[in-house]
């Protein structure tokens, strides 16, 4: 049972056979597991393993169908997350819950702001916004701003100013970090092993693995709604966690990049100038074909935008653009898409899924037109399509039919990716394809990016992960402030590298603190 | 946990406070800017312009479209609509021809009954949603029919008769008011005589606004209404009440159409179960919530801000009665303002240079 | 403020008082030529629109052009606030005469207070207020309801027994109302074992013609039909239905004096009563004679313009040749008003077929 | 959504199952009466049925053009005045190019809502009230100034009045209609955009689908059958008039969502729409035989639809 737990208190929180289904789907299957206080304990599975579907039953989102569950010893059933939280367990979940419409401060302090006569004291808010967002690090952000108006990056962070607002016993991140760049994360961590060693007890789910590395006491690892096994930290190697979590081994986690090209052909594309308002500042670059291009930096430098402008979304484009040496400039995407791009965006929730509508509506819904036979859309065709995506990408579905919501965010990442697929692309935009995605699936999309390449793709890859753009990319170009201040190839591509011009520093001196 | 960074003082970056206020509250600005226009026009060419009368007068006709506006606010922001708002006004109108008369406690208790009545329905409505699970749109269709059917039971056909000397206090001056009920001097007392010209309306306006809407956007209950419009899963994890907030959202909005429909009684000293009217109610407060900038997708916006979006209808109209258009060009002129002044949104649209942030 | 002096006053022939004991009313006479407003309710039917018309026609004629200053004519839709407002806002600017078709027959006391207090002759007409403190000018329209009923009962010779179909107007109004006691009234008098069958038809055509439709599917024979507006509908609905035609009573829409024209022989023995939006033009009259300090007729009597199968005329009550939907009764010779529906509403050659 | 899935299917044929028993329970409901008060089933003649669909007809040509656009999460509620306008015009017009007329109306209104809706992203509820005032206002002064012709003319009056073998012509135009409608939301690329872009219209931008271009085509298609339905309810009136179309908006809408369509887009099957129909249509008939009064009528048409919904509104929870 409760094998290993080197704490030595008694367990916080305890959980025993839990389960949980959803229609056909086991989501969650008799899971007996256990956290304790002051700990950092890190929860690992593949997409779809049940990682989300269990810290949602801890903190009140859904009911298990059977199981108990302990809090201080005492049993305890959460009805919703408001009860959870009053009962001191937290959650940053995986998919935000922020206001878009309501002020940071007013997010942060959501459930309990600081009242007088029973009306908010919205001074007293703002304050107390500020020291919190100063406690991890983000005093940049302004508690008055709209959370519309952030970054991503900047709403994750007010996310974890917002957790930290309720005074959690029990803290849970569900891949809380994932749109975090390098610094953020570190701050995070810091702010982490404070409360750990005020005595919280913190559940943290990831699929950074050097995030865990550096975070994790004790590791459980689940698959297929089952719990597998929990280890304190370094009982395990590496090779060992990620075979438990996927079922198999995985050799080599990124797909060996090719020589470097002798004779650069004609490249696929090719961007002169491209500028737009105050977030782009001219930028020069190309991507071949069979090429790979990283970009780097910290988040919100205008990678966001580059993708986008090349895409046809953004107005006032300026610039000269050239795909496959025809001008290109696109007014919409689907004028973009008639010129043979595809772009996985930003956020799969809101940009690239129709979360209500089945899998296989989704999967079609950029290749309508290819599907039709004159007006009609070719049913046998669209089947076929549909069936061959879900095997090229091993997306983990019940039938094809049912809505897409019900996969896992990484299944969902995947359709999002098979979607483009389907149109036969030659030029690739990534927006952090592999946000919240598992090492086993991230391998295989790293290889099918490769193969894409292989085949005459070109692939401009912007990721917060810099391990994946060294892992990956023939070059990486590193942007600031709306410009390109290095590009890196090859050997050159190093993590110091990336973070010494990520900060526009000069190379020379990237020894930083 | 963390105090180093606690007294960091806040950076260059976050001063412009008002500058910030103005860029968030574009769209009132813009009502704002359409009223004076229209209504400053209307003075200016008025024989009688810019006088306590024509300010009685507008501020009479204003008084209930503008209580049903904020009425339909309140859903408005919780990311619904309420579609039975002109019937529960009417309703209430119904019911306070029955009631408003008699004695002077039998007038305050039959005040009190019909914004009971008005709160009461929204309250139901409330249920509907929460409990029933039904989109607010079309239950508030429904519940619309319903309350408009039983309007015509209180009042098959127009009639009653509110108490005389309340319809004349409360559609005139402070000073009026103050001589019918023989307060402060008969109106006559020094002090009273600043504000002795003010239109009754127009301080019911106002007190309703402070003494309801103010207070209630700050409480917890208020902001969960804000929160839900904004992302209803969002506000259910950050652990809001959110059926309070909706069934609070309805009850508010039945308290504000009883205000109006109260009022509508008590100006025209009758009830009256007219359907085409509250159809137009209902479609002009939807109207001038938007033309107040607040945004049908909820989440944002305000009630005092509709309240300006009702003066700015009003004030279209106002003008019909100045400018020599021909009568039967007059229908075909106010729909082409009406137009215009809810396609100035657009500007915004055609302004974004990013498209993504059209989709919200 | 006026006072209620005795009669009579001016033009007997024209401003008819209601009753015999009707009270007259007297305003401070006022130099003219005059500025009027017109306060309609709604623009929603072509009755309004002609009513519109025919308003400036008759301030464009001879003996009226150079008594009337102004003529301001603002339609507010069914808001009675939006009413209140229009009138109140031309007594403030000074108008002499507001006429209006009232959005609701009561609430208008503030307004009437305020004119009194300013001198401002207010003339409600068509649907009219029920006070007496107004110079109001109307048809008679507990009497339209029982000329209706004595019709059909003349018509249907000895019967006084089987169905009888009564299509009302917008519920809730008081024209509908006082059509609807007379026609009872008479009714339960003269032949109550007939059964009437009652449905609301809003006094449009569209309306009139469904819920007719309805009913003869499920009641199947009628044996006479009264009908408020909406009477070509009513009639329509009928010859769809294949149903025999029967002695009728309706409106004054062309096209149902048409269809009695053509089908009288078959049994459509029809009874069309008028009511006339030349009533605007006999109210300005008034308002313009009460200005000039007459005393007025408190409740203004207009003639019920009645034809019936027997009368109806070719280019003279009725114009084959022109369109459905406009009312045939519009002129009142006695009161001076000479404009024909055809001259305001067909008055392009195009729209004769 | 692929049509024939099992799951798909039971999702959104629950609703269409549940309207059809109101249907079945509001004709025995008003068999009872007539059967008590008359002694005659009169409404399960085949005469009674016809002469429902037959007035059914108008508001179904109505409810399937709004259900377009409510499937992108708009809506139109310049219907009224677009059926107004467009019957008007056409009999205005009149001779052979009556009905071409008309419906040009359509397709006019159709663009100017569209583009007011897509390129300059007015709500769709406000640009189209304000569109319906403009025509109000443009149909107002026509009358007043030009006194048209408003007469049907003789193809008006065939396709609403008159019958080819004893069914109304009207209802096989509208089961045209229906079938084109079925088809064209289940099996094209324009019926799939329709639903994407009612989830999400971000992601169906996003996703290549010309997301303005559709926006603008079902606002045509909309106004196009509010306008066919316009022309012909004046064949069947024999005549255009003011007004003639405001009894056709909120009942359409009610007929969408009673079928099934979630009201801010993205589901829903045709199908409902035409059961929607049938019941609203039944159920003012049946009132008005049983000689409710308005206000009656209005409490009990509210109650049904409140009822409906709760029946099968129960067990899927809002948001979240
Ligand atoms: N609402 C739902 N309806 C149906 N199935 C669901 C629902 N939510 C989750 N599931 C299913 O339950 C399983 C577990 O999902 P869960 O989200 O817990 O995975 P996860 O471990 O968090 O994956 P990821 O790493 O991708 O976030 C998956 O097979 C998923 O498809
Ligand atoms: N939903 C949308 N929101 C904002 N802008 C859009 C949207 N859809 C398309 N656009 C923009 O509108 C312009 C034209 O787009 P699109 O080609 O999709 O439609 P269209 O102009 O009607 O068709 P076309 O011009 O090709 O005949 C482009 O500038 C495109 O970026
Ligand atoms: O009096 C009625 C009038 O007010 C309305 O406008 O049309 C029909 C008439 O019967
Ligand atoms: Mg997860
Ligand atoms: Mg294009």
């Amino acid at each position: 049972m409760l094998d290993v737990m080197q704490n030595e208190f008694a367990p916080f929180l305890t959980l025993t056979g839990i389960s949980k289904r959803y229609g056909g789907v086991r989501a969650l299957d008799g899971v007996t597991f256990a956290c304790g206080r002051g700990s950092i304990h890190a929860v690992l599975g593949e997409n779809g393993a049940g990682k989300s579907t269990l810290i949602k039953i801890v903190s009140g989102v859904v009911q298990p169908d059977e199981g108990l569950m302990r809090l201080d010893g005492r049993e305890v059933a959460f009805p919703n997350p408001a009860a959870a939280n009053r009962a001191g367990v937290v959650c940053v979940f995986q998919e935000l819950s922020l206001m878009p419409d309501l002020t940071v401060a007013d997010n942060i302090l959501a459930a309990d702001p600081p009242r007088r006569f029973g009306l908010i004291d919205g001074r007293a808010q703002r304050r107390r916004a500020e020291e919190l967002l100063a406690s991890i690090g983000c005093a940049d952000v302004d508690p008055r701003l709209r959370v519309r108006d952030l970054p991503l990056s900047r709403r994750q962070m007010v996310e974890i100013a917002k957790a930290l607002a309720k005074k959690p016993r029990l803290l849970i991140l569900d891949e809380a970090t994932s749109a975090l760049t390098a610094a953020d994360v570190e701050r995070v961590y810091a702010m982490l092993r404070r409360l750990k060693a005020d005595g919280v007890a913190i559940l943290y789910i990831s699929h950074r693995m050097h995030e865990i590395d550096a975070l994790a006491d004790t590791l459980s690892v689940f698959r297929n709604g089952r719990h597998i096994e929990t280890f304190a930290k370094g009982a395990r190697s590496p090779d060992r966690i990620v075979e438990l979590m996927i079922g198999r081994e995985i050799t080599a986690q990124y797909p060996p990049k090719p020589l470097p090209k002798e004779s650069v052909g004609p490249p696929r594309l090719d961007v002169r100038d491209l500028s737009w308002g105050e977030r782009l500042k001219g930028l020069s670059f190309s991507v071949g074909a069979g090429e790979i291009v990283g970009l780097g930096g910290l988040d919100g430098q205008g990678q966001k935008e580059v993708l986008l402008a090349l895409f046809g979304v953004l107005k006032g484009v300026g610039g000269t653009v050239t795909v496959d040496g025809r001008p290109h400039r696109p007014g919409s995407p689907a004028e973009a898409k008639d010129g043979g791009l595809a772009l996985i965006p930003e956020d799969r929730k809101t940009e690239g899924l129709m979360l209500p509508m089945s899998i296989a509506d989704n999967l079609v819904a950029a290749s309508l037109k290819p599907l039709s036979k004159g007006l009609v859309i070719d049913r046998a065709k669209e089947r076929a399509a549909v069936a061959d995506a879900v095997r090229r990408l091993r997306i983990k579905i019940g039938s094809a039919e049912d809505a897409v919501s019900t996969l896992s965010g990484g299944n969902q990442q995947k359709v999002v990716i098979a979607k483009w697929l389907m149109t036969g692309p030659g030029l690739i935009l990534l927006n952090d394809p592999t946000r919240g995605i598992d090492v086993g699936t991230k391998q295989e999309i790293y290889r099918l990016l490769r193969d894409l390449a292989d085949g005459g793709a070109a692939i401009l890859f912007y990721s917060t992960d810099y391990d994946e753009l060294i892992g990956c990319c023939d070059r990486v170009s590193v942007m600031y402030d709306g410009r390109i201040v290095r590009e890196l190839e090859g050997d050159a591509i190093t993590e110091q590298a990336i973070v010494a011009s990520a900060l526009n520093m000069n190379t020379e001196m990237t020894h930083h603190g | 946990m963390a105090d180093a960074a606690l007294s960091t003082a806040p950076r260059a970056a976050r001063g412009g406070s008002l500058a910030l206020r103005l860029r968030q509250n574009a769209g009132l600005l813009g009502a704002i800017g359409l009223f004076v226009l229209f209504y400053g026009v209307y003075n200016l060419y008025h024989p009688r312009g810019f006088s306590q009368q024509v300010l009685i007068q507008n501020a009479n006709e204003v008084f209930t479209i503008a209580l049903v506006a904020m009425a339909q606010t309140v859903p408005v922001i919780l990311g619904g609509l309420d579609l039975s708002v002109g019937a529960v006004m009417t309703l209430v109108n119904c019911l306070a021809s029955h009631l408003v008369t008699g004695s002077a406690g039998e007038i305050a208790l039959g005040i009190l009954a019909c914004l009971a009545a008005g709160t009461a329905f929204g309250f139901l409505n409330g249920c509907v949603v929460v409990f029933g699970r039904i989109q607010p749109i079309i239950a508030t269709l429904a519940t619309g029919a319903i309350a408009i059917g039983l309007a015509l039971f209180l009042r098959p056909k127009p009639g009653g008769k509110l108490d005389a000397d309340l319809s004349w206090a409360m559609t005139n001056s402070l000073g009026d008011f103050a001589e019918t009920y023989g307060l402060f001097d008969g109106g006559q007392a020094p002090w009273f005589q600043p504000i002795a010209g003010i239109p009754v309306p127009l301080v019911l306006l106002v007190l309703v606004a402070v003494c309801v809407w103010m207070p209630f956007r700050r409480t917890l209950t208020g902001r969960t209404v804000y929160a839900v419009g904004s992302a209803e899963g969002a506000a259910f994890m950050s652990g809001l009440p959110i059926a309070r907030a909706k069934l609070a959202a309805f009850t508010l909005a039945g308290f504000f159409a009883g205000v109006g429909g109260l009022f509508l009684a008590i100006q025209t000293s009758t009830g009256n179960a007219d359907i085409p009217q509250a159809g137009a109610y209902t479609l002009n407060s939807i109207a001038a919530v938007v033309i107040g900038g607040t945004s049908l997708l909820g989440g944002t916006g305000g009630a005092v801000a509709s309240v300006v979006g009702a003066l700015v209808l009003r004030a279209i109209s106002f003008n019909f009665r100045i400018f020599d258009i021909p009568p039967l060009m007059q229908p075909l002129v106010e729909g082409l303002v009406l137009l215009a002044a809810v396609s100035l949104g657009a500007l915004r649209a055609l302004r974004t240079r990013n498209r993504l942030e059209l989709f919200r | 403020a006026p006072k209620t002096v005795s009669g009579p006053g001016p033009d007997p022939q024209c401003f008819k008082p209601w009753k015999a004991d009707t009270k007259y009313m007297q305003w401070p006479k006022k130099d003219g030529p005059y500025r009027v407003a017109i306060v309609n309710g709604f623009v929603g039917n072509t009755w309004r629109i002609q009513m519109i018309q025919t308003a400036k026609a008759y301030a464009e004629q001879p003996g009226m052009k150079d008594r009337i200053k102004e003529l301001k004519v603002v339609s507010t839709g069914t808001d009675v606030a939006a009413q209140l407002g229009a009138m109140e806002d031309f007594i403030n600017q000074g108008y002499d005469a507001i006429v209006t078709i009232a959005v609701a027959p009561d609430g208008f006391d503030r307004v009437i207070r305020l004119a009194d207090r300013n001198n401002v002759v207010v003339v409600p007409f068509d649907n009219v207020l029920d006070t007496d403190k107004v110079m109001q000018v109307n048809e008679d329209q507990l009497e339209i309801g029982r000329i209706s009923a004595r019709h059909i009962l003349k018509e249907l010779g000895s019967k006084r027994e089987g169905k009888i179909l009564e299509v009302r107007g917008l519920p809730g109004n008081s024209v509908d109302r006082d059509r609807h006691l007379g026609f009872r009234e008479v009714m339960e008098k003269e032949a109550p074992k007939f059964q009437i069958i009652e449905i609301v038809g809003n006094w449009d055509d569209g309306t009139s013609q469904k819920a007719t439709a309805d009913a003869l599917a499920v009641h199947g024979r009628f044996d006479a039909v009264f009908t408020q507006g909406g009477s070509t509908g009513t009639v329509r609905a009928m010859m769809d239905a294949k149903h025999p035609f029967v002695p009728m009573a309706g409106e004054a829409e062309n096209g149902y004096r048409k269809l009695i024209a053509e089908h009288a022989k078959d049994g459509l023995k029809g009874l069309s009563y008028g009511q006339s939006a030349g009533l605007v033009a006999i109210s300005m009259k008034a308002a313009l004679s009460a200005l000039e300090g007459n005393p007025m007729p408190q409740l203004i009597s207009v003639p019920i313009p009645v034809e019936d199968y027997t009368t109806l005329k070719a280019g003279v009550n009725y114009w084959p040749d022109l369109t459905d939907n406009f009312f045939a009764a519009n002129a009142f010779p006695a009161c001076g008003v000479n404009i024909s529906a055809p001259e305001i509403m067909a008055k392009d050659a195009k729209n004769v077929q | 959504m692929i049509a024939g899935a099992p799951l798909a299917l039971r999702a959104d044929t629950k609703p269409i199952l549940i309207a059809a028993g109101f249907v079945l329970v509001i004709l025995a409901v008003g068999t009872a009466y007539t059967l008590a008060t008359q002694g005659a089933a009169t409404l399960l003649s085949p005469a009674y049925l016809i002469q429902q669909l037959q007035t059914g007809a108008f508001l179904g040509l109505v409810a399937a053009g709004m259900m377009l656009v409510i499937l992108i999460g708009h809506i139109d509620l310049s219907v009224a005045w677009t059926l107004a306008a467009a019957a008007m015009t056409a009999t205005a017009v009149g001779g052979p190019l009556a009905l071409p007329a008309g419906l040009a109306v359509g397709v006019a209104v159709g663009l100017l809502n569209g583009i007011g809706v897509a390129y300059l992203r007015v709500p769709s509820m406000i640009f189209t009230l304000g569109v319906n005032a403009v025509l109000r206002g443009l149909m107002v002064a026509q009358t007043g100034g030009f006194a048209p012709q408003t007469a049907a003319t003789d193809a008006m009056r065939f396709l609403g009045a008159e019958r080819i073998a004893g069914m109304p012509v009207a209802v096989l135009v509208w089961a045209a209609v229906s079938l084109l409608t079925a088809g064209l939301l289940s099996r094209t690329a324009f019926g799939k955009a329709l639903y994407g872009m009612g989830n999400s219209e971000a992601a169906a931008y996003l996703s290549g689908i010309r997301t303005r271009r559709v926006t603008v085509l079902a606002f045509v298609l909309c106004s196009v059958l509010a306008s066919l339905a316009g022309v012909m309810l004046a064949g069947y009136s024999t005549k255009a008039y003011q007004g003639m179309g405001d009894a056709y908006v909120l009942p359409a809408i009610a007929a969408v969502v009673i079928g099934g369509t979630h009201i801010l887009g993205g589901r829903g099957r045709y199908l409902g729409t035409v059961v929607g129909v049938i019941l609203i249509v039944l159920l003012n008939s049946v009132l008005s035989i049983m000689q409710m009064p308005e206000a009656g009528r209005q409490v009990i048409y509210g109650g049904v639809i409140i009822a409906m919904l709760l029946v099968y509104g129960r067990g899927a929870p809002t948001g979240s």
